[in-house]
């Protein structure tokens, strides 16, 4: 498929379409927490962007002044006031085009920010209503609006060699291990990572293992295989929704009780509590992260797992889902039932720090020096607890720590969860387990 | 009893038997009350011992003789008869004996006799309503004997709040419209000696200490003398410590009340008060209001009668009409002017709305095929 | 009339009244903006996480241990200045009788030679906070003329409430005016400026802390 | 018909506040007022003018008052003063610091000083009495030596 070129907007649309984000984005929540901004500076010190660099432009609520600026104008009690005498400036083009780099390449939308806050506004939030704005002002980044487009249109962010359900059908017969396809009526809809099919066939074996060994009725779709969410990602809204519904559609077809969301820090948000709100009704079925999913079936008795041969280990847990997605015990659970010796890091669990490349920073070429700063921040801490192994359950996490080992040759690679509960399965029918990672 | 003017007021002590020494302590005597420097007592003997004896000339009018009998009740020093003998008091229709006819001849005398030099003391406000028919003496208003008076006059002295403020006559709704002297006279130099009725050691303490020095004593912005009104009751009462350390009387008959605490929730007015009342005190140093129990009412100051009840507090808003800033009334001004700030707001939200409503589907250029 | 009857008669109600009005003004402006509904199905039940909004709210008073390295001074300062601000202005007797004269009950106070003290250090600390929201680059760059604004108009308060106490520089009922004067200016910018942050602090945190808690988030 | 005066006015004196007194020391005013006439005495001492504290003008209570008698304890002269009421000088046993206590007719305290001199003023006669006395005792020797004269006519007139 053909490249979609950024729009190359004149300012003047440029400001228009960032306004008309923004007024899409002002209502009474948004509208009450950039009231109760007092300039107090502290959300600075959550943000690795600020730790890692002391540049008071990382300022999490600065980033989100030209929304302050449209909704001081546009619907504040005295915004004729602001408008009459100026005392808010009006978003200008150059602004929008300087606030990229602050909206998109210095934030993960990690919401540690959001925790800091002695007013307890929301700030991740409202850098996320933000990137729509930026969106309709056609200044979401390259990478990331052409991903969005492509997975607009074909349900995947970029072309890829082989067709995705023939690639995951092929990791199926390497590792040997079923991978149920386009099953009419199941009672768990599967997807993956498209990172997952190209970076890491282990992870895709691994889900399809435990699936088999849970013996549950359960298929991927290949209408709807891509858990990741570009639109999110660049702040397309409708992008966004198009690109859940193909998901939400598949799900409905085969009767699915439960879309599972793969080992995807985003995607469980973009699912579990975004799509609903842009689909405009209740999703006729409950979506969980596998990792929620492994932590029921343990509970349950249904999964039992054996002590694994892992050394020392600590755990990345992805902001997407322990911060801002709630997966909070099944995570530390798995691994004690794995008896896995964990060293906490020194901000873990709601607190920890990011690994600096969600939010579809990865893909941004111009934020890698940026990221590679900030990464260290987590590098040294992960140091720091001696722990001989990383474990994480976002591929996008894998993939930031695999790229931050190529460049600083760290001693580390990260180890998926998932894989780890696949090989230590107690008592799967078959023995010889999967080829290790 | 016309005295011989040209004696000075050495011959005149002589003549009634008073000594040197005497004279001396009374001046040491009248320099403390007056707080003034220690060594200007020895020096004032001297001075007024050489000084022509002024002529006082007193006049009364729209007022109650309070300051009157405040004036003759000065303990200390033993005033009455040495004012009497330092100053020759040429008219005072209280004390003097003549009346009618002779009374005025002799006021008209005094002031033809010491024409410029003589000190007026006037008592009183004056009316002007009903063109001064309000207070007249031998058929004329007391604003033209004022102004006539006031021409030959040295210096007045205005005793009392009425004469210096307008005091209760010229409180609402002030019927007599009566004025303050300074308010009538204003190009002699004026002394207000503000009071209801002021301390009898500061009439006659700023009457000596013009009469000795012959110049007008540090005044404040009211023109009341500093030696007097410099300080606040607040500053200079013995309940001071109480006020910081917070024990307050809440009743007239409570356990604080009876322990001597300040009487600050009572309404005393101490902090905005200007007098000499907690130094001086009243009834030759016995006590001051605040000393027997009751807060003080602020009477040295203009408009005191105005300024609501004596019982409210001094910090309580309004501090005007009792019961205008009762609870009740803040309540009904919040909750009205909330109201109006209520459809204010949802008129902001709704143009807020609209205005959003405008960003998100903007007119003229064709919405783009998304 | 003179300027204290002023300031505390016609100046005070014209300042209540434009406050209450300012307030109502300011919060239904943005109360009534479009409310989204969520479709998506909460973890936790409606009542369990507005719970968890409360305690967000009184959890975020304190900085979270991972944090107060970093925020600690910074927010033990704002904690001082608000403690003296609030010890001064509520528990000093004629500060009392002034506000039971407006609402009708009153309720024992401290020592006014115990309220000096803290008034002066209370000074002191807005020095502070001032120097340091001009020095601390963060700061700097987010406040604006509302931000120094707010900042004058409260220390303005503080300065003439203190003169007034010391009797200095006028007679006292002149300085006991002004001081009312700036409490009137401070209630007449109240609603137009950040001070709104006093109506604002606790349903922010109790709406922001249920929605995180409607997600079985961290907050 | 019992009269106004009837009704029996009992006047109590105030609670006097007593300022803590520290154990042992003079209370703070009166090391104060000390210093201040020590000050002067100096002054007095190399030339320079007489000097006057007025201690009614001071805040003292009637403890300070005591303590600082005591300090400055008795010296040899004590004077009384028939004046339009008594007044008595003594000179403290710090020479040349007089302690002047004036008191009216009725005996009421109406000023109270040290006076930082050689010699009180008030004691001294003035120079023009002087004359007026010269002339005075001039006639009375006259007056005593007709006397002398008519004390006879007088002696002889009984």
């Amino acid at each position: 498929m053909n490249d979609v070129l950024v729009p190359a907007l004149t300012p003047a649309a440029r400001v228009a379409g960032a306004m008309k984000g923004f007024a899409q984005e002002i209502g009474a929540l948004s509208a009450f927490r950039m009231e109760s901004c007092i300039h107090c500076g502290i959300c600075a010190e959550a943000c690795h962007y600020y730790i890692a660099t002391e540049d008071p432009q990382y300022t999490p609520i600065w980033k989100i002044e030209p929304f302050k600026q449209a909704y001081k104008r546009e619907a504040s009690a005295l915004a004729p006031l602001y408008r009459l005498f100026g005392f808010k400036r009006e978003v200008t083009a150059d602004q929008l085009t300087q606030w990229q780099h602050l909206l998109f390449d210095s934030c993960n939308m990690c919401g540690r920010c959001s925790l800091i806050c002695p007013m307890g506004i929301d700030v991740a939030e409202l850098i996320e209503q933000s990137r729509h704005a930026m969106f309709e002002a056609g200044l979401a980044p390259k990478e990331l609006y052409d991903k969005a487009a492509h997975q607009q249109l074909t349900g995947q962010p970029e072309a890829s060699a082989e067709p995705y359900r023939d690639q995951l059908l092929a990791i199926g017969l390497k590792f040997d291990v079923p991978v149920p396809m386009d099953q009419p009526d199941v009672d768990i809809m599967l997807c993956v990572p498209r990172t997952d099919i190209e970076h890491y066939p282990t992870a895709v074996a691994a889900l399809a293992r435990v699936m088999q060994y849970l013996r549950c009725s359960c298929t991927f779709r290949s209408d709807g295989l891509v858990a990741e969410n570009y639109g999110y990602y660049a702040g397309g809204k409708d992008w966004q929704r198009d690109i859940s519904l193909r998901l939400i559609d598949q799900a409905i077809e085969c009767h699915a009780k439960i879309l599972l969301i793969p080992e995807c820090g985003h995607a469980y948000t973009a699912l579990r509590w975004e799509a609903a709100d842009l689909y405009g009704r209740a999703l006729p079925f409950k979506v969980l992260s596998v990792t929620e999913f492994l932590g029921e079936e343990l509970k349950a008795g249904r999964l039992k797992l054996g002590p694994s041969t892992l050394g020392t280990a600590t755990f990345q847990d992805p902001c997407e889902l322990r911060r801002k997605g709630g997966v909070n015990e099944a995570p530390r659970a798995l691994m004690k039932a794995m008896k896995v010796d964990l060293r906490e890091l020194e901000n873990h669990g709601g607190f920890s720090f990011c690994c600096g490349g969600g939010g579809g920073v990865l893909d941004i070429e111009q934020a890698k020096p940026l990221r590679y700063r900030t990464v260290e921040v987590k590098l040294r801490e992960i140091d720091a607890t001696g722990a001989q192994t990383l474990m994480t359950s976002c591929s996008d996490c894998r993939r930031t720590f695999d790229d931050a080992q190529a460049h600083f040759s760290w001693d580390k690679r990260p180890q998926s969860l998932l894989e780890l509960v696949a090989d230590n399965l107690l008592g799967s029918n078959r023995s010889d387990s999967g080829a290790t990672p | 009893m016309p005295h011989d003017s040209d004696l000075n007021v050495g011959e005149m002590l002589r003549r009634h038997g008073v000594g040197r020494r005497a004279f001396i302590k009374f001046c040491t005597a009248t320099v403390s009350a007056l707080a003034l420097p220690p060594w200007m007592g020895p020096a004032m003997a001297d001075q007024l011992r050489e000084a022509r004896r002024p002529s006082v000339i007193y006049l009364s009018f729209q007022e109650c003789t309070g300051c009157f009998e405040s004036f003759t009740r000065s303990f200390a020093p033993t005033i009455e008869n040495l004012i009497f003998n330092v100053v020759s008091l040429d008219y005072d229709d209280t004390l003097m004996a003549a009346s009618g006819d002779a009374a005025e001849s002799a006021l008209a005398q005094a002031m033809q006799q010491n024409f410029g030099k003589y000190v007026l003391i006037v008592d009183g406000s004056i009316p002007t309503g009903a063109g001064g028919a309000c207070c007249t003496a031998g058929g004329r208003s007391a604003v033209d004997s004022l102004r006539e008076a006031a021409k030959g006059a040295a210096v007045i002295i205005c005793v009392g709040t009425c004469s210096a403020f307008g005091g209760i006559p010229f409180a609402n709704p002030n019927p007599t419209e009566a004025w303050p002297v300074s308010a009538i006279i204003g190009d002699k130099p004026l002394i207000n000696v503000s009071g209801c009725p002021p301390v009898p050691e500061v009439i006659t303490g700023t009457l000596l200490q013009y009469v000795t020095t012959g110049r007008l004593p540090d005044l404040d912005e009211q023109r009341r003398p500093k030696a007097f009104f410099g300080n606040t009751i607040h500053d200079r009462c013995y309940r001071r410590p109480f006020y910081d350390e917070g024990k307050f009387a809440k009743s007239f008959d409570d356990e604080g009340a009876r322990n001597g605490w300040c009487l600050y929730e009572l309404g005393c007015k101490g902090p905005t008060t200007y007098n000499a009342c907690a130094t001086l005190k009243w009834n030759g140093g016995t006590s001051f209001p605040i000393e027997s129990g009751h807060g003080c009412i602020s009477c040295s100051e203009p408009g005191f009668w105005d300024k609501g009840s004596l019982y409210a507090p001094l910090a309580t808003a309004e501090w005007g009409k009792a019961g205008d800033n009762s609870p009740v009334r803040t309540l009904e001004l919040g909750a009205a002017a909330a109201a109006a700030g209520g459809v204010i707001g949802v008129g902001s939200a709704g143009l807020g709305r609209w205005r959003q409503h405008r960003r998100e589907h903007p007119i003229g250029n064709p919405p783009e095929d998304e | 009339m003179d300027l204290l009857s002023f300031s505390r008669g016609l100046g005070l109600k014209v300042a209540i009244a434009i406050f209450c009005m300012g307030v109502a003004w300011r919060i239904l402006a943005f109360v009534l903006l479009k409310i989204r509904r969520d479709f998506n199905k909460p973890r936790e039940s409606i009542l369990k996480y507005s719970i968890g909004g409360l305690i967000t709210t009184m959890a975020r008073s304190w900085p979270h241990r991972e944090f107060i390295g970093r925020t600690g001074p910074g927010e033990a300062l704002g904690y001082s200045y608000h403690l003296g601000l609030f010890a001064v202005v509520l528990l000093f007797t004629p500060h009392i009788l002034f506000l039971g004269s407006l609402f009708g009950f009153t309720w024992p106070g401290l020592p006014s030679s115990v309220i000096t003290i803290i008034s002066v250090l209370t000074l002191t600390l807005f020095l502070a906070v001032l120097f340091r929201r001009v020095t601390n680059p963060v700061m700097r760059m987010l406040s604006n003329f509302d931000d120094y604004f707010s900042w004058f108009v409260t220390m303005l308060v503080l300065v003439t409430g203190l003169a007034a106490t010391a009797h200095v520089g006028a007679p006292y009922e002149t300085l006991l005016a002004i001081h009312i004067l700036s409490v009137d200016l401070l209630l007449i910018w109240f609603p137009f400026g950040k001070l709104m942050h006093a109506f604002y602090i606790m349903p922010s945190r109790a709406i922001n802390g249920a929605l995180l808690a409607r997600k079985g988030a961290t907050s | 018909m019992s009269r106004l005066r009837d009704i029996p006015i009992h006047v109590e004196p105030s609670a006097q506040i007593e300022p803590p007194a520290r154990a042992g020391g003079l209370g703070g005013g009166v090391t104060a007022i000390l210093s201040e006439a020590a000050g002067l005495l100096e002054k007095l001492a190399d030339g320079g003018k007489p000097a006057l504290i007025d201690l009614r003008s001071l805040p003292m209570s009637p403890r300070d008052r005591a303590a600082l008698q005591g300090a400055l304890g008795e010296g040899e002269v004590r004077v009384t003063l028939n004046a339009d009421g008594i007044s008595t000088l003594y000179e403290t046993a710090i020479a040349g610091l007089w302690w002047v206590e004036h008191r009216n007719g009725q005996g009421d305290l109406i000023a109270e000083l040290l006076e930082i001199t050689r010699f009180p003023l008030i004691l001294d006669s003035a120079p023009d009495e002087i004359a007026t006395s010269a002339a005075a005792l001039r006639a009375l020797v006259h007056a005593g030596s007709t006397a002398h004269m008519a004390g006879e006519e007088h002696a002889t007139r009984q």
